[in-house]
């Protein structure tokens, strides 16, 4: 693929990523046209959204399945009383922390290469975290009690436990997933608008109209808009770090071998970033590809994301390594013959799998040549998933597998439910994703068309400010 | 896409509905015209207090026998408490026995009922019925109208000792021509009286009598609001 | 009076005169925020900031409110803590806190800058969404035609009277 | 106590009416829904049709009766709420129990309401048995009965039935003799015959009590006291109490070729080859060389000269002959010598009180001689009473095929089994619960047995039948002055108002009516010619028995206390066995004897002779109901070779092992790991270290981690930790946990000792659990996954780990590798074994309560960890923080009866205590120190307006436990003995490194090394 690269990305191959430009985009009406091409129906797109939807069906026929029977179905195996649905949970929270991290953090960090990228990277952050939130309701025993975790008056007149992680998380997740989809909208009220005048048939325009609340683009508006869109990031960017944080609590909480460290936080964090920038490159790269948006995301973005996921991998190996030295160093028997069951016992392939996936393929990405060749890094965004799915796996299966009773020591094997929910999920949030490209622009025309240089009377001022 | 989520939420909780779980039914709807019955029923129900948690007869349990607060069905042999109580001054603990012993207050078998009825009022519809039942040796299958969940243990004895009245609970069941429920029996009404204490004086008037001076003296009675005392 | 304009620099330029000569006042439209227009307009500070604070701290109590007070409504002892642990509940006086925080702060966004606005007939114009950026200059009529002559002579595209 | 005859009037009905009276009778109370099921269903209030004298409605009876699960004849007191017999636990006054009861003695329950019992009389028709009438039965009966009679063929005519002791076996010979037909054979496929026959002749008794506490050394040849030979009950108390002594209790050595749950109880286990006892005891004796000795037993010689040593040094020893082998005869009698020689009989042995359980039992010969007889065609007529003998005999013996030739057979038996469903009438009797009867367990001591409620089904008690049948015959009708067999029952104890009198013990002295068991005629089948390089030692089942226990799903899910398997059946072999011909635990072997093969998932054991095999018999039925289908029928493996009483030998057959293609079986086992990985979970201590005061060796430090103190009661840091911040003395009122908090409650402090050197792992308190605790039971292969399961057959939940028994035993080895790597030294055989029962700790900071998100669990101001089912979601949080693994989790809807996993099919739900709530599927359960009863008496307490008095009441698992090894009480009320156990210097915490300040305090095990090691050590 590095063959078909085009043309603009073989400028200026090293940058610092502020000064990141859009050297083949000239004109705002460029900006316009291309990304609103974008919003074309095509026939692979409806292909996929109905493979989208069959995996979604999949999952919704375990769940009516898993509901009806009790959760006996899937593979739990006391005393691991926790399994894939709540490894898929970390998963999806954990990719869900690269979209605000990009719009928010990068943003008031002013890293140049966010700007293109954003959208698509928020938009994913919003459909992970309607994903990740499914996964504590389907996880529980009894399904139809889970708004017991919510604090509201009841004719019981009791409260949820404030101590417990879980209700934590509940805060933590709801709080999330509404100040990303209010990041992620307030974002688009611009863009809305900009579509809005683009529309011909009356009644979408209504609708686009109402959606954009209607903007008007006056220096006022966008005057409070700035300042507001400032407010947001600052506070998302502390949101992105507690969230993962108290997932984290869920097992640091624990006193569980392998849980009880605390790590974890910060562990957890750099994953979800890690894991978040690997899903954004399984996304952005087909569609920059796909949708003719190379000189829009160029090498220099992949390149600059690429150097910030190397980073993470390398806080991700770190941890690794530090659980093991405090194993060892602490001089718990517990903690050390669960970690010695962890790498080179029991659950030594799923070990591997992590280690191979987060922290050795990973140190590719030191060469430059691997750093802007989307193919091969498409190729690691896939391995890092799998990687981070496992180290949730890892985290949680051997951990209570071998816990302190070794009369109750167990293994652990999923069923097809368990699968059926796991792909289900992907399916779930494919479904969204796809719908979202083709209604709203997969990009930040507004902030585009902020770093493109603006027409001029007199030529002398060229280049951007 | 938050409506996609609640949207999950409700088919999760409806599917969990056909699994099994507490499903709210609405209250079955009254008889197109009112009977007698019904009439001094609504009446009653009106002097009855539904207490501060009636608002939660809407709650999952207490609809669940399509009753809650009003639930008065049609029972298999109309047996007049109000005659029983008021005109013929029997206690509750005639019949039902075991109220201060047992758990479970206990219902009156058949042959107590029979000990007065084969003489007095023998020849009246509702006693034919009552003797058609003895006769075949089958008990009277009354329908139940009051009921704690499985897992609530509800000791009789120990409220019934510590001087609640019936009515506290039952409501003025003597002045019932059909029995109908009174309270909504939910956890937050049981809990309101555990934690601030039953009044024996608001007992003695929800009984539809004025409490004496002694009764006035007496102190609010507690229980304590440990969820093992009525969960195990 | 509407000007339209392709250029910035001119649009910038035309504010500028616009505004010494005092001839009414101005509403700039332009595609994408740039600071050389908010240098000439010179606009006051932006009030979102209160209402990010209050909407903040009113958060980060109720968050702690809820907590503690739920926690105390039916003291039950867990794992032999106390009813009521400070450390953890910061938890949800964050939580809240930028819940309530950054919502409110877009509700000041919405309420500062006047939207949702339902009609956008006057002074508007959809290529402002687009390339072009423009200036509606609300005026006394006895100025209108100042206000025109200056639009045309920065090269406005095109300049309109609007009512 | 009476029973109510009220209730069984209105009963009188075809059974149907009556089930559906009883049970919505139980209604008001009975917790038989789910937690927050609730149908829209409207439910009925059904009173009493006339109130029984004595009972209020939600109140229990209590019930005294006799256990007629084992020949033992222990006590019974029964309780009933509501009409419906709900437990079974021991009679405190009972001389043979005392108290305690067995698991299967728990379990007698679901024999009454077995699913599968017979519902009527059924008659064959064809190939199929169909129901009748009890007049139809009745009268097919008596003219077949008149026609063997006028034939004159009576004599000819046989009747089997289970050994049972008291005066039935009279009563019933009496009866049969009136038809001219020979006295009955009372068989009983556990009775130890030869050791039976060879006690009578040596003491004088057949089975002399052991007093255990007398005695300074026990060496036990193959005798498995522990394991449900002879009377298990009394032995264990007498065992238990004597080894809990810990100063001065006795040594005790195993001598046998598998160490079962007596071997495991042993200090010292000498693992001789089967048949080489006898050389062993001579040596002793001095009548042979131990290296003679050595030699035959495959062991090491300063083995056997220890032995010698000991034996001839003990003060007073109890040496114990069993075993099933072909000599058992012969080293019954050895060992009965030497015992005399040793002066220890009247000191350990006490012929004086000795048990009458098996009087006249007939043995595994009488059924041979049978089978040939009807094969020749000589038996017109074959009557059978709940005795089995077409599973528990040899397949050499071949009844089955016999009783084809037999032109009509009759069966009294209330559930099916192999036997009956060859039957041609079938006349349910009434389970031993329904029953009237007596038994004489000791010399001169009536234990009566009184129905203890209404007849569940349409059945009929046999003595009744026989009654009726007899009475029909004018010329026997005169014999019979009394209507009913209570009418029996009275007559021999003086009366009815002297049983009136006596019911409430149901004990009264008296004997019970004495036969003569027929002379035997056949003489005993020795082996064939066998070959074979392993021994096969088929035992009978602790859990299962012979077999009869195989359709009790509480039993099929008590884990074995020796291999922990349940639900299947596996060949256990020493890992250098299993290593030889290449199989790992689960991969199939076939094991092969003259009599035929066995293929099952092997199992490593190492408490087995690398030359032996092992296989439990009891399990692998074909006609005995949905449960008793699981595992493989070891008695096909069984030569019909005879011990010189003519008891069949177990323990003699050579078998051929090979592995058979490679196939695989889960092992279906609750056993996770076997070994404590220096955990100091069960910890024990040798008696000399404990003397000198030293810590016992399980026992870990972990560094940098703090090592917690208990002190019961409010003055622990448990109770102020578990009382949060109301804990500190000085607190103002902040509620129900604050010590002055006007309720009391936080001033007690429920909590639990168990003395690990009394508890012998035996599994009692398991089924107590179950029984007390409506603990479903998982492992039938219908209660797994519906679509596209993974994972099927018996057992299949518990593969994943998925069994529900609150309270367990865990069984450690205490080996430095894993078993599979364990290789057998003759020299050094030996190894030490831990028990542990496992239960909620309940602990002061309970790590599983702060996770919960909506206080499900939390803790209560008395001390308790409560669950409360109704709150639970379901997020299993808890569970992952249990260090202890004590949580169990309803995967399916175990107790919703439209669920195909659904664990109590009618009638076995009318079991269900109304006191505990039925768990729904999705939430979590666990041990809650039996809070209902806490409650019960807190009630009991209230209504007779009095204080709680100390040990007034106590858990389900502490009151069944054969050992007394549980203690449960107040631990912050000195009065009570759980607070003066805690003090005790053995006590320590399992992890109480962890500081959860646990509630349950055990007591270390306590060894007793060999004098000579002692000394070294």
């Amino acid at each position: 693929m590095a063959t078909l690269a085009h043309p603009d990305d073989l400028r200026r191959p090293n940058i610092a990523s502020a000064d990141i430009q859009l050297p083949a985009v000239t004109s705002y009406e460029q900006v316009d046209n291309e990304i609103l091409a974008i919003l074309k129906p095509t026939k692979a797109w409806f292909a996929s959204l109905m493979l989208a939807i069959a995996c979604l069906g999949l999952g919704a026929f375990s769940w009516i399945y898993q509901i009806h029977q009790g959760l006996g179905v899937a593979g739990y195996n006391p005393p691991v009383m926790w399994g894939v649905y709540i490894i898929t949970f970390v998963f999806w929270v954990g990719i869900g922390h690269a979209g605000t991290l990009i719009s928010a953090i990068l943003y008031l960090f002013r890293a140049g290469f966010r700007t293109t990228i954003y959208r698509a990277a928020e938009a994913m952050t919003v459909f992970a975290v309607m994903t990740a939130g499914l996964f504590p309701i389907i996880h529980i025993g009894r399904p139809w009690k889970f708004f017991w975790l919510i604090p509201y008056p009841n004719w019981r007149l009791i409260w949820p436990n404030f101590k417990s992680p879980l209700v934590w998380d509940v805060f933590a997740i709801t709080t999330y997933l509404t100040i990303s989809t209010t990041f992620l909208f307030v974002g688009l009220i611009p863009d809305i608008a900009v579509l809005r005048d683009r529309e011909t048939n009356p009644i979408r325009r209504k609708i686009l109209g109402f959606l954009s609340f209607g903007w008007r683009n006056t220096e006022r508006e966008w005057r409070h808009f700035a300042r507001a869109y400032l407010f947001l990031a600052a506070f998302s960017t502390p949101l992105v770090l507690s969230v993962h944080s108290v997932v984290s609590f869920d097992f640091a909480m624990g006193i569980v071998p392998g849980w009880h460290t605390t790590i974890f936080p910060p562990y957890f964090v750099a994953g979800a970033i890690f894991s978040g920038f690997a899903m954004v490159w399984t996304i952005i790269i087909p569609m920059r590809r796909w949708f003719g948006l190379r000189h829009y995301v160029t090498l220099n973005h992949l390149d600059a994301s690429a150097k910030m996921v190397l980073f993470t991998s390398l806080v991700v190996g770190l941890a690794y390594m530090i659980e093991f030295f405090i194993a060892w160093y602490g001089g718990v028997k517990y903690e050390q013959d669960y970690f010695w069951n962890r790498v080179f016992g029991q659950w030594w392939w799923a070990a591997w799998i992590m280690l191979t996936c987060n922290m050795i393929l990973p140190l590719s990405l030191f060469s430059q040549k691997l750093r802007r060749n989307p193919t091969w890094l498409w190729i690691l965004s896939i391995f890092i998933n799998i990687g981070m799915w496992f180290e949730r796996f890892v985290i949680v299966v051997p951990s209570l597998s071998h816990d302190v009773e070794p009369w109750q020591w167990s293994s652990y094997m999923p069923t097809w439910v368990d699968y059926g929910l796991l792909i289900g999920s992907f399916g779930w949030f494919f479904m969204w994703f796809l719908l979202f490209v083709k209604q709203l622009p997969v990009m930040a025309l507004a902030e585009i068309k902020e770093i493109i240089p603006p027409k001029m009377k007199h030529t002398h001022s060229h280049g951007g400010h | 896409m938050i409506p996609g989520m609640v949207a999950i939420a409700l088919v999760a909780t409806m599917l969990s509905a056909y699994a099994g779980s507490q499903s709210a039914e609405s209250p079955a709807p009254a008889g197109a015209e009112e009977t007698a019955t019904q009439k001094a029923n609504r009446e009653a129900f009106g002097k009855a207090k539904p207490g501060p948690w009636a608002y939660s007869g809407a709650s999952g349990y207490t609809n669940y026998l399509g009753g809650g607060i009003g639930y008065s069905p049609e029972q298999p042999v109309k047996f007049p408490h109000p005659v029983h109580v008021n005109a013929l001054k029997m206690n509750c603990a005639f019949c039902h026995n075991a109220a201060n012993q047992s758990p479970d207050p206990g219902l009156p078998a058949v042959a107590t009922c029979m000990g007065c009825h084969t003489i007095v009022g023998a020849g009246r519809p509702e006693i034919v019925k009552l003797t058609e039942y003895w006769n075949n040796k089958q008990p009277v299958p009354w329908v139940r109208i009051h009921k704690v969940p499985e897992y609530v243990h509800f000791p009789h004895m120990r409220h019934v000792n510590a001087g609640v009245t019936c009515q506290t609970c039952h409501g003025q069941v003597n002045n019932m021509p059909q029995v109908f429920m009174a309270q909504s029996l939910n956890m937050g009404w049981c809990v309101q009286c555990h934690v601030n204490g039953y009044d024996p004086a608001e007992g003695v008037r929800a009984a539809g009598y004025e409490p004496d001076s002694a009764t006035l003296a007496l102190p609010k009675k507690k229980a304590t609001y440990d969820c093992a005392t009525c969960h195990y | 009076m509407m000007g339209v304009f392709s250029e910035l620099d001119s649009t910038v330029e035309a504010i500028e005169e616009l505004k010494q000569r005092k001839v009414g006042d101005l509403t700039v439209f332009s595609p994408t925020p740039r600071h050389e227009l908010e240098h000439a307009v010179h606009p006051p500070m932006s009030g979102v900031r209160k209402f990010t604070l209050i909407g903040a701290l009113s958060g980060v109590c109720f968050g702690f409110w809820i907590a503690i007070w739920g926690s105390n409504y039916w003291p039950l002892v867990v794992g032999g803590k106390a009813i009521s642990t400070w450390l953890p509940y910061v938890v949800f006086g964050f939580e809240v806190m930028v819940m309530v925080g950054a919502l409110s702060t877009v509700f000041g966004m919405f309420y500062l800058a006047g939207i949702p606005r339902l009609t956008m007939t006057v002074g508007y114009d959809p290529r402002f969404s687009r390339g072009s950026y423009g200036i509606f200059c609300e005026c006394a009529p006895e100025q209108l035609v100042e206000a025109e002559s200056i639009l045309r002579r920065h090269g406005a595209v095109e300049v309109r009277g609007e009512k | 106590m009476t029973v109510d005859t009220s209730v069984s009037e209105t009963g009188s009905s075809a059974g149907v009416k009556r089930r559906d009276f009883l049970k919505v009778l139980g209604v008001s109370g009975a917790a038989t829904a789910a937690v927050g099921c609730s149908s829209g269903d409207v439910e009925k209030l059904i009173p009493y049709l006339v109130s029984p004298d004595q009972t209020v409605p939600g109140v229990s009876n209590y019930y005294a009766t006799t256990c007629r699960e084992c020949a033992a004849g222990c006590g019974l007191i029964v309780e009933v709420r509501d009409g419906r017999a709900i437990k079974a636990e021991g009679n405190p006054e009972h001389p043979v129990n005392r108290g305690a009861l067995c698991a299967r003695g728990q379990s007698s329950l679901q024999g009454l309401y077995n699913p599968d019992r017979y519902r009527q009389p059924m008659k064959r028709e064809g190939d199929a048995l169909v129901a009748t009438t009890w007049d139809d039965a009745l009268q097919i009966l008596s003219a077949k009965l008149g026609e063997v009679k006028s034939r004159g063929q009576g004599s000819r005519v046989a009747f089997v039935n289970q050994h049972e002791q008291g005066s039935f076996p009279a009563f019933l010979d009496g009866v049969l003799a009136g038809f001219g037909i020979a006295p009955h054979l009372s068989y009983d496929a556990e009775a130890p015959v030869a050791v039976l026959q060879a006690n009578q002749a040596a003491y004088g008794a057949a089975w002399p009590a052991i007093d255990f506490s007398a005695a300074s050394l026990i060496v036990s040849f193959g005798a498995d006291f522990l394991d449900g030979w002879g009377l298990p009950v009394p032995q264990q108390l007498a065992f238990a109490e004597a080894r809990g002594k810990v100063e001065g209790a006795p040594r005790f050595i195993y001598v046998g070729a598998r160490r079962s749950l007596t071997g495991l109880n042993a200090d010292q286990w000498i693992p001789a080859k089967p048949g080489s006892e006898l050389a062993i005891v001579n040596a002793i004796a001095g009548k042979g060389s131990a290296a003679a000795a050595a030699e035959a037993a495959g062991v090491g010689v300063a083995l056997i000269d220890g032995l010698v040593a000991e034996v001839r040094k003990a003060r007073a020893s109890a040496l114990l002959a069993g075993g099933f082998g072909q000599d058992a005869g012969e080293l019954a009698t050895a060992v009965a010598e030497l015992n005399k020689a040793r002066g220890n009989v009247g000191k350990t042995i006490k012929p004086a009180d000795g048990y009458l359980a098996f009087e006249g039992v007939a043995g595994h010969v009488e059924m041979r001689a049978l089978a040939e007889r009807m094969n020749a065609g000589e038996v017109p007529m074959l009557l059978v009473r709940h005795a089995n003998p077409a599973y528990t005999t040899a397949p050499g013996v071949g009844f089955a095929a016999a009783m084809a030739k037999v032109p009509f057979k009759v069966s009294f038996s209330s559930v099916p089994d192999e036997t009956t469903s060859l039957c041609d009438l079938i006349l349910p009797d009434h389970h031993g619960l329904e029953s009237w009867g007596d038994a004489e367990p000791v010399k001169g001591r009536l234990s009566l047995q009184q129905p203890t409620m209404d007849p569940v089904f349409d059945s009929r008690q046999t003595a009744d039948v026989l009654l009726a049948v007899a009475k029909a015959d004018p010329s026997l009708a005169s014999k019979y002055g009394f209507a009913d067999y209570r009418g029996y029952i009275a007559s021999r104890i003086g009366g009815n108002q002297n049983l009136k009198n006596a019911l409430p013990t149901a004990l009264v002295s008296g004997a019970a009516a004495s036969r003569t068991a027929p002379a035997r005629t056949a003489s005993r089948a020795t082996a064939k010619e066998q070959s074979g390089e392993y021994t096969l030692l088929t035992y009978l089942s602790p859990t299962l028995g012979d077999g009869r226990g195989a359709n009790k799903p509480w039993l099929q899910e008590l884990p074995d206390p020796v291999t922990k398997i349940l639900w299947q059946t596996v060949v256990e072999m020493h890992p250098e066995t299993a290593k030889r011909i290449g199989v790992a635990d689960g991969e199939l072997v076939t094991v092969t004897t003259a009599a035929g093969s066995l293929t099952a998932p092997a199992l490593v054991y190492i408490g087995l002779r690398p030359d032996t095999l092992a296989v439990a018999l009891g399990r692998g039925h074909t006609a005995a109901g949905r449960y008793a289908e699981a595992g493989e029928n070891a008695w096909q493996l069984l030569d019909a070779a005879e011990d010189r009483a003519g008891g069949a030998a177990l323990g003699a057959t050579k078998a051929t092992l090979v592995k058979a293609d490679g196939k695989k079986q889960r092992i279906v086992t609750t056993e996770g790991s076997g070994r404590q990985h220096g955990r100091g979970i069960a910890q024990a201590i040798a008696l000399p270290a404990l003397l000198a005061g030293e810590e016992g060796h399980g026992h870990h430090v972990f560094e940098g981690q703090a090592s917690t103190e208990f002190l019961p009661g409010l003055r622990s840091p448990t109770a102020n930790d578990a009382q949060g911040e109301f804990g500190v003395p000085n607190s103002k009122d902040k509620g129900q946990y604050d010590p002055e908090h006007w309720s009391g409650a936080a001033k007690r402090r429920w909590a639990m000792t168990i003395d690990l050197a009394k508890c012998t792992g035996c599994s009692a308190c398991v089924t107590a659990c179950y029984a007390e605790n409506n603990i479903p039971t998982v492992g039938a292969s219908w209660q797994g996954p519906v679509l596209l399961p993974d994972r099927t057959g018996f057992g299949a939940n518990v593969t994943r780990g998925r069994e529900m028994a609150w309270i367990r035993l865990e069984r450690y080895w205490e080996i430095d590798r894993e078993p599979k790597d364990v290789v057998f030294d003759p020299e050094h055989p030996d190894f030490d074994t831990n028990f542990i029962p496992m239960m909620c700790q309940h602990c002061g900071n309970a790590p599983c309560e702060p996770v919960c998100p909506v206080y499900a669990t939390y803790h209560a101001p008395n001390g308790l960890n409560v669950q409360v089912y109704n709150r639970c979601v379901g997020t299993r949080y808890c569970s992952n923080n249990c260090p202890y693994k004590v949580r169990y989790y309803n995967w399916f809807g175990y107790g919703d009866p439209t669920r195909s996993q659904y664990a109590f099919p009618e009638p076995l739900h009318w079991q269900l205590n109304p006191d505990v709530t039925v768990r729904q599927k999705g939430i979590m359960e666990k041990c809650t120190f039996c809070v209902q009863r806490i409650k019960e008496a807190e009630h009991r307490v209230s209504l007779e307006g009095r204080e709680m008095q100390p040990d007034e009441f106590t858990t389900a698992c502490a009151q069944a436990c054969p050992s007394r090894a549980i203690v449960f009480g107040d631990a912050a009320d000195e009065n009570w003995s759980v607070a003066k156990w805690a003090k005790d210097r053995r006590a320590y915490h399992v992890f109480e490194e962890l500081n959860t300040y646990t509630a349950v305090v055990y007591l270390k095990k306590v060894n007793h090394p060999a004098p000579t090691a002692s000394a070294t050590a």
